[in-house]
């Protein structure tokens, strides 16, 4: 590159960041040195799983450390230095920049907007302070302006609400609001999608996209979900334990990947069309090639060595297990029948008259939105919803409706798993004394019977001897999630209930979380009913798909079926939402 | 909105009142001795214990005599005091009156200092104004209140510095606060027992707020640092530290019998020692509504608080 | 008004007039009355001293002396008395007071539908009669000799035949200002008072105190003039402040162990006596009255001219209680609850001692201490172990008051026949050489069988600021000069 | 580096007790706490072992006139040995307060447990009626009950305990009502396992931080109240050695003889302040255990 093209980069440069190295207060260091740059009207995306640094590189921009943090090098240096570093000024310099030259975008809006003061005055304050306008009738003005720009009402009750009243979607369209309404040069925006649904997500995205292309701001666009990044950034750097890993636009990184890392992050994302196998166990839901797609089309050869590799590897696992072809899961009728289900908490009706069937070793995933109704209906299978009306049978018997009231055999039949691998498990009971719970309710009283039994299940689930006696605490959340499994699965369950159980997890973990899944569809035929809200996991774990809107199950039918020819324009708008890449 | 939920909370209140006076009803029923003998003494004749019982209404059925108690205190009539030959009220007057005098004074100074010096705690966490403030709260906070009263007394009545009267003395039918020298040390006393608690209570609380997401991002628009905590942090910290507040003033609305007794204070704690040695059912069974009455209006202001700093309770139905 | 400016040495020469004295008083509550003839608590006797007047009265030396009457002089058979009263001597209201007005006195107190304090005392009385305006006859119905020790209580007040209680009057040196019951009371001079010049103090104000602490210190800053009754224990350190006056006086007043003598283990007179041999007196006097205080020799009316000095002072005996234990029954030793109350400072003390001393004797005591109401309520005077407190008394009314059958307060149940026959030869007799033989010999049964624990008699101590003048010691037991404020003065205008 | 699931997740919810404590005493306030809570405790335990050994007479002899110079520490207002009084009079003081502290937290746990796991109705009924005993004055309850029943040991605890119930259920009740919503809670629900159980072992481990943050506090209370008690003359029955009572007799000399009150006032600040500096520095070892979970 010439010397001109160097000084109109500098120059094109909003935020430049260099060798931050942030440690905890006992010394460990959590940023090992990163750096990067921030372009006017450019978006880069900043990737990686969990605690791998993000948030703190994203602050660090702010010249902002969370308490018990502290910076031990590195300058971040704004429009062409003209501030000078801005992590070696004085608190209250940092302050007039904060907001008026770079602002913040938080992860979690519910939190981050103070409760007791109206939306519209929380705006007003941040102009207020950088003195934006001339006068209080200006900023009310301003207030009003950028309120319509993230695509909010804006009268004068809509800006005397407070941030309870307003849904998810709209509390982050604040925070962003608040963020643009100074016009920054710089905006940091950390996970500001996460939590959100996928059609609130799409508005969300549109907005940061549109607000920065118009205002030529630069942003820093934190977040672990790539199909995100390649909606709206235009770089991307790949963090991995404090370090940045791999950087360069967008296209490059997301279609021809160089670290290993990167691609395997890549390859745990699912996607809609189920081209690319996440996880290494094959799904039952049809044969899919596997090739990942490179930027034109062309087969990206590097990561298909890896996944023939694993592909090899996995030639001794038959596609299904033996004994159920020699069991014709159609003999005995369906395993679970769903008949006129409706329930309601008060005058709320949240299922509204359910039906459907399940097959002995069939899959089916049920799909919709937040507040759907989606695990009030699991637990109402599952028996820890008992104020249901209409029935639910297995195998041709109605059950009763709370587990206590079932009989132990019923109970064993039906496993349910938490959504939160953080919360279903009790913190303080090792992991064997958690997953034994089934086996001694169910009556096995010999205890190295138990024990035993419990291992088994853990080898089920590849958690080994070692988490045997553990606490959860000491687990990862996949792991913690595997144990749950295992706990579900220790009594020889016929019918598992999964609760979004791989969305409080990171992309890759939900990948291994699947590929367990498919395992255990495959080798012990268990039928099993998937919830999400995630439609791109469709193909990738179950032959069945309903979609459920408001209490009703709008959409029902094989997956292809459903994917390929939505009936409800409900599922239509869903579809057309889901962000790929 | 807020109108339905003080109107609910009111109706509870009532309720809890209600079972309140049958507990204290019944429990004074349990103290041994005859209240009418316990009004004329030792020498008192057979015929007139009876009249007095009569006059007492100590024969009518346990009910009954409930009932017309209940009766009594809806039309403010609290009753006979078995010691004065009086009404209650007559007797109580007084002693609520100059009660309310010292908590009114002794909250006065406790809860602006308290809830300042938390708040500075807080924001000077881990230096030496922080460390100094909760040393001296827990020590403070860990001593019986009659010590502090009897230090406050050496130190600044009787031993070191005489200059303050050490007791109370007003002249019948003068009120207290007419001779304000001497509500200082009881004040004082009240203020330093008090204290403490909401210190730490002030501390912890924006010790949570200040950790929240808010007040970071408040930092992250820039705003300064005083409105960052005058307007972002102190207001959050509010509600539960007057559930603190609440809880300390009906302590000392009833608690602070010792207090009175060290300085002669006529309020109500004395005179409920006086009464239940006395015997003199009547005016325990009062004091006690009365007292359990001020711990649910000042528990009823602090959910007040509680609802006016939090306007989710404002605006969302009642639950 | 601190009193800043007074001097430090006690005022002298002639008594100076005017000026307020705030006397501090521990004791009383909302029960606090004006009532001339039924005072309870030590403030409604302070009150009852100063508002009213019997016809006689203790004086400081505890000598019998007449007040509103002249004189009292009994027939030969001691059933009628003649009493003369003291010519014009007016109740606050300036009306005079006359014969009329001593009867419809007596007729309160002794009203058999509210009988006042002394109404036991006077059961013996059959009528008041008036002779002329300044004579009355005082016929009994059974003989004594003794009835101007009677008429001497401060709770036989003389007040108008129209007394009201709302409007207490009466002929004392002080009339009501205001009332607070358990407060405060307010008393200004009476302009009409009989006693030349007194009395010398403008306004006399009794507060109430519930704790010593509280009192002392009310003192210590100046908030009062006088206190009655101070801890023994401080008296040296409180008459080590220069602005603080003592007033230590010596009194027969007894704070007795009752032993109820038809009761196990005490019916057995062995017992009672090898309780009397287990108490080291001295050493009483010194722990509980820090040593102000007579040792008592289980007898009861020290200054009574009767009184049986012969006797010889009993000592602790261990040995000797020891055995007469095992005589007893009790070779073992036993175990027996006192029951113990504050009802008079020391006594809960005396509580604690006793039963420290107790124990080398192998009795071994369990104090279960009750509040005062409680000590006083349906149990007093069923108790088989307690206390009590009784101020300055001569034998006879004492005796009418506690050892007797018929007393009201006969803790100990003391009832024995040749004891009883004394007496009541006793209260007959008008000769005073033959009446104290008869007393003599009565204390002598006391002394060997008695259910009474006499360890001593404790001093009375008051303090008062140094410029109060006027008070002196007195025998009676009463606080502060036996509450006789009309001839306190304060030294320096203030 | 390899590695994706790397157990980098936070360090998740508290799990050992003994880490907590390990926590705990890693502060520099909890040393200090301990240390002063042991000395205390030491002083009130051996304390009567070591008499009249050390002092030369027992709490009850007497050695002089009262308050008096004689002995180490002078005498009381009985003429005994302070220093005797004092090292026999802090067992019982401590465990009544003790037992009183546990009876109230077996009783408000219990009951505030159970009002949070049975919900709407029965909570609601079970917490109106705790309201109800909060407006009771503390101190009639127990003047009448002492006044009743009699000053003995067995009547202070139970009237100590029992004010307390209420408040400790009122927080036991916030912390189960926020665990009973945990899934694990659902996961026993779903197992059928038996409730009483479910209290048992899945609540009560997982709210011991709020609750022993209780203790301190409760144990503090009931220290001071045990000691109003006998101030008012309420408390203990003479001639026995305790800390409230001597501060009670011999208070009126407060400024002659000192000792006889600054010994138990001392002795009672050192224990309480000790115990919230064990309890202060327990609820942030357990807070930082919580914040480590996001
Ligand atoms: N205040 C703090 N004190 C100590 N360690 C911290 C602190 N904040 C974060 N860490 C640690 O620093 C690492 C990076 O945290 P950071 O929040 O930046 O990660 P992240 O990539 O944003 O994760 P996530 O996707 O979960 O938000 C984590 O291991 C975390 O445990
Ligand atoms: N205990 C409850 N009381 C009252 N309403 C409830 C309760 N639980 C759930 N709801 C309501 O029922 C509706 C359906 O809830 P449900 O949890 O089944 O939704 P979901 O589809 O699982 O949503 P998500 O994707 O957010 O988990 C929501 O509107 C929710 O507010
Ligand atoms: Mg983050
Ligand atoms: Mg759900």
């Amino acid at each position: 590159m010439g010397s001109t093209t160097m000084e109109k980069e500098i120059l094109d440069q909003a935020l430049c960041a260099t060798d931050l190295r942030v440690a905890t207060l006992d010394g460990t260091e959590i940023l090992h040195g990163i750096g990067f740059t921030l372009h006017p009207g450019k978006i880069l995306a900043l990737v990686g799983e969990s605690g791998s640094g993000k948030t703190t590189a994203g602050l660090a921009c702010m010249g902002h450390f969370r308490q018990g943090l502290k910076l031990t090098a590195g300058s971040v240096v704004l429009h062409a230095g003209t501030e000078g570093n801005i992590l070696e000024l004085p608190e209250h310099k940092v302050r007039t920049l904060r907001g008026k030259e770079i602002s913040y975008v938080p992860q979690d809006p519910a939190l981050s907007l103070n409760p007791a003061i109206r939306i519209g005055e929380q705006i007003a304050e941040t102009l207020r302070v950088h003195r934006f306008g001339s006068s209080e009738a200006e900023r009310r003005t301003r207030v009003a302006e950028v309120l319509a720009e993230v695509g909010l009402a804006n009268d004068a009750a809509y800006q005397r609400r407070f941030p309870h009243q307003l849904s998810g979607g709209q509390q982050q369209r604040v925070g962003i609001a608040m963020a643009f309404a100074c016009r920054p040069k710089v905006i940091v925006l950390d996970e500001p999608t996460t939590g959100l649904d996928v059609t609130t997500q799409a508005v969300v995205l549109a907005t940061i996209h549109e607000m920065a292309e118009r205002h030529q701001v630069a942003g820093l666009y934190i977040t672990h979900d790539l199909a995100v990044v390649a909606e709206v950034a235009d770089e991307v750097a790949v963090m991995l334990e404090g370090d940045i890993v791999e950087f360069g636009p967008t296209q490059q990184v997301l279609f021809s990947p160089e670290h290993r890392y990167t691609r395997k992050l890549l390859r745990s994302v699912p996607d809609l069309a189920g081209k690319r196998r996440v996880g290494t166990v094959e799904a039952i839901t049809g044969e899919q090639p596997l090739v990942i797609p490179g930027p034109a089309g062309n087969p990206d050869t590097t990561a298909r060595h890896r996944d023939l590799d694993d592909a090899k590897i996995l030639e001794g696992t038959p596609a299904r297990a033996p004994e159920l072809d020699a069991e014709p899961p159609a003999a005995a009728g369906p395993l679970l029948r769903l008949s006129d289900v409706a329930m309601a908490y008060g005058e709320h009706r949240v299922l509204d008259g359910i039906d459907f069937e399940l097959a002995q070793g069939e899959s089916m995933m049920l799909l919709g939105e937040s507040g759907s109704g989606k695990t009030t209906l699991s637990r109402c299978v599952a028996g820890l919803n008992h104020a249901y009306t209409g029935s639910v049978e297995l195998s041709g018997q109605v059950l009763a409706n709370g587990t206590r009231a079932r009989t132990a055999e019923d109970r064993r039949k039906i496993q349910y798993i938490f959504q939160s691998p953080f919360s279903s498990l009790n913190p303080r009971r090792t992991i064997a004394e958690s997953v034994e719970v089934p086996l001694r309710m169910s009556g096995v009283h010999d205890k190295a019977k138990r024990r035993a039994l419990v291992r088994e299940a853990l080898d089920q689930v590849r958690l080994g001897e070692r988490y045997i006696d553990r606490r959860p605490g000491d687990l990862s959340g996949g792991e913690r999630q595997r144990a749950a499994i295992a706990r579900a699965l220790v009594n020889a369950p016929s019918l598992l209930v999964c609760d979004e159980i791989t969305s409080a997890l990171d992309v890759s973990v939900q990948a291994s979380i699947l590929d367990l899944l498919r395992t255990l569809q495959n080798e012990h035929g268990m039928s099993m009913l998937f919830v999400t809200h995630n439609i791109a996991l469709a193909r990738h774990i179950s032959q069945r798909l309903a979609v459920l809107q408001k209490g009703k199950i709008v959409d029902i039918g094989t997956t292809n079926e459903v994917l390929e020819n939505p009936q409800h324009h409900y599922t239509q708008e869903l579809l057309a939402n889901v962000p790929t890449f | 909105m807020i109108a339905r939920i003080i109107v609910k909370r009111l109706l509870v209140s009532l309720v809890i009142l209600f079972a309140v006076s049958l507990l204290v009803f019944v429990a004074t029923l349990l103290l041994p001795g005859d209240p009418a003998q316990a009004v004329l003494g030792q020498q008192a004749t057979p015929e007139r214990l009876e009249a007095l019982r009569e006059q007492m209404n100590l024969n009518d059925p346990v009910w009954q005599r409930y009932l017309s108690w209940l009766g009594g205190l809806f039309t403010g009539d609290l009753g006979y005091s078995a010691a004065t030959n009086g009404p209650v009220s007559e007797l109580l007057g007084d002693r609520i009156q100059a009660s309310l005098v010292l908590l009114g004074f002794a909250s006065l100074i406790a809860i602006p200092v308290g809830i300042l010096v938390g708040t500075f705690s807080a924001l000077k966490r881990g230096r030496a104004f922080d460390n100094v403030s909760t040393g001296f709260s827990l020590v403070l906070a860990s001593l019986p209140e009659f010590v502090i009263g009897i230090g406050l007394i050496a130190l600044l009545s009787t031993s070191v510095f005489k200059i303050l009267p050490s007791v109370t003395m007003a002249p019948p039918g003068e009120p207290v606060w007419n001779f304000p020298v001497q509500l200082i040390l009881p004040t004082l006393t009240l203020a330093l027992v008090v204290t403490p608690y909401i210190v730490r209570m002030m501390r912890a609380t924006m010790l949570e707020v200040l950790d929240s997401g808010f007040v970071e991002m408040a930092r992250l628009k820039g705003v300064p640092e005083r409105d960052v905590i005058l307007k972002h942090a102190v207001p959050h910290a509010l509600g539960p530290v007057a559930q603190v507040i609440a809880i300390q003033l009906a302590w000392m609305a009833g608690g602070v019998v010792v207090i009175e007794f060290l300085f002669r204070y006529p309020g109500i704690g004395q005179a409920l020692v006086d009464a239940v040695t006395n015997r003199d059912v009547q005016v325990v069974q009062a004091l006690s509504i009365i007292i359990a009455a001020a711990y649910i209006v000042v528990n009823l202001l602090a959910d007040l608080v509680g609802i006016l700093t939090n306007p989710k309770l404002r605006t969302e139905a009642v639950k | 008004g601190q009193g800043e400016t007074a001097v430090l040495a006690a005022p002298s020469g002639p008594p100076q007039r005017g000026g307020k004295l705030r006397v501090g008083l521990a004791g009383g509550g909302a029960a606090d009355s004006l009532d001339p003839h039924a005072p309870v608590s030590t403030t409604d006797i302070a009150r009852v001293v100063n508002l009213y007047e019997p016809l006689f009265y203790r004086n400081e030396d505890f000598v019998l002396t007449p007040l509103l009457a002249l004189s009292a002089e009994p027939d030969a058979e001691a059933k009628t008395w003649t009493v003369e009263l003291r010519p014009d001597v007016k109740f606050h209201d300036g009306r005079p007071v006359t014969a009329k007005d001593v009867v419809a006195s007596f007729a309160r107190i002794t009203n058999p539908k509210d009988p006042k304090t002394a109404a036991a005392d006077l059961g013996i009385l059959d009528e008041v009669v008036v002779i002329s305006d300044t004579v009355l006859e005082f016929r009994l119905n059974t003989p004594s000799a003794t009835l101007d020790d009677s008429l001497g209580q401060y709770s036989v007040g003389i007040v108008p035949a129209d007394f009201d209680i709302k409007k207490p009057i009466g002929t004392g040196p002080f009339k009501v200002s205001s009332f607070d019951p358990g407060r405060q009371s307010v008393f200004s001079a009476n302009e009409y008072y009989w006693r030349e010049g007194e009395p010398f103090l403008d306004e006399l104000v009794i507060l109430n105190f519930s704790d010593d602490d509280a009192l002392i210190n009310s003192l210590l800053s100046t908030q009062v003039d006088a206190i009655g009754q101070i801890p023994l224990a401080l008296l040296e350190v409180i008459g080590a402040d220069p602005r603080i006056t003592i007033l230590n006086s010596e009194t027969g007043a007894w704070l007795p162990f009752t032993m109820r003598v038809d009761k196990k283990p005490f019916d057995d007179v062995r017992v009672r006596q090898a309780f009397r041999l287990a108490v080291d007196r001295e050493q009483m006097i010194e722990q509980v009255l820090s040593g102000n205080g007579t040792v008592g020799n289980d007898l009861y009316s020290p200054f009574d001219p009767g009184y049986a000095k012969n006797l010889p002072q009993r000592t602790q005996d261990v040995a000797a209680a020891k055995k007469l234990l095992a005589e007893a029954g009790y070779p073992d030793g036993l175990d027996i609850e006192l029951v113990t109350a504050p009802i008079q400072s020391g006594a809960v003390e005396a509580a604690q001692v006793f039963a420290q001393q107790a124990a080398a004797s192998g009795i071994r005591v369990k104090i279960r201490r009750v509040d005062s109401t409680t000590f006083f309520g349906d149990d007093y005077l069923s108790w088989t172990f307690a206390q009590d407190f009784w101020y300055t008394r001569n034998f006879l009314p004492q005796v009418s008051n506690s050892s007797l059958k018929s007393s009201p307060f006969n803790e100990t149940h003391w009832d024995d026949p040749e004891f009883n026959a004394l007496v009541k030869k006793a209260v007959v007799t008008v000769d005073e050489a033959k009446r104290n033989a008869l007393i003599t010999q009565a204390q002598e049964i006391e002394y060997d069988r008695g259910g009474y624990i006499i360890w001593g008699y404790p001093n009375q101590a008051d303090a008062f600021q140094s410029y109060v003048a006027g008070l002196i010691p007195s025998k009676t037991g009463l606080a502060l000069s036996g509450f006789e404020f009309r001839r306190a003065w304060i030294g320096v205008s203030k | 580096m390899s590695v994706i699931e790397s157990p980098v997740q936070g360090a998740g919810e508290a799990v050992k007790p003994k880490r907590i404590f390990a926590r705990m005493m890693r502060q520099r306030q909890a040393k200090i706490g301990m240390a002063l809570t042991v000395l205390v405790l030491l002083v009130a335990l051996a304390g009567p072992l070591v008499l009249p050994w050390l002092t030369g007479s027992t709490s009850t002899e007497f050695t002089g006139r009262p308050f008096k110079d004689v002995g180490v520490f002078g005498t009381d207002n009985l003429g005994r040995d302070v220093f005797s009084r004092f090292l026999d009079g802090g067992l019982r003081l401590i465990i009544y307060s003790a037992l009183a502290t546990l009876l109230g937290m077996v009783i408000g746990v219990a009951v505030g447990m159970t009002a949070a796991y049975s919900g709407s109705k029965v909570d609601s009924l079970i917490m109106r009626s705790n309201d109800v005993l909060l407006a009771l004055p503390q101190l009639v309850f127990a003047l009448l009950a002492i006044t009743v029943l009699g000053p003995k040991g067995w009547v202070l605890v139970v009237v100590i305990g029992v004010t307390h119930a209420p408040r400790v259920a009122r927080v036991t009740r916030s912390a189960t009502s926020s665990v009973i919503t945990e899934d694990y809670i659902r996961a026993s629900e779903m197992y059928a396992v038996p409730r009483w159980k479910i209290l048992a072992s899945e609540v009560l481990p997982n709210i011991t931080g709020p609750l022993m943050v209780e203790l301190g506090l409760r144990m503090t209370y009931s220290i001071g109240f045990v000691a109003s008690l006998s101030f008012l003359g309420l408390g203990m029955q003479p001639p026995t050695a305790d800390w409230g009572l001597m501060i009670n007799e011999n208070r009126i000399a407060l400024v002659i003889q000192p000792w006889g009150v600054l010994l138990p006032v001392l002795a009672i600040a050192l224990l309480t302040v000790g115990t919230n500096l064990l309890t202060d520095s327990l609820a942030r070892a357990s807070a930082n255990l919580n914040a480590g979970k996001n």
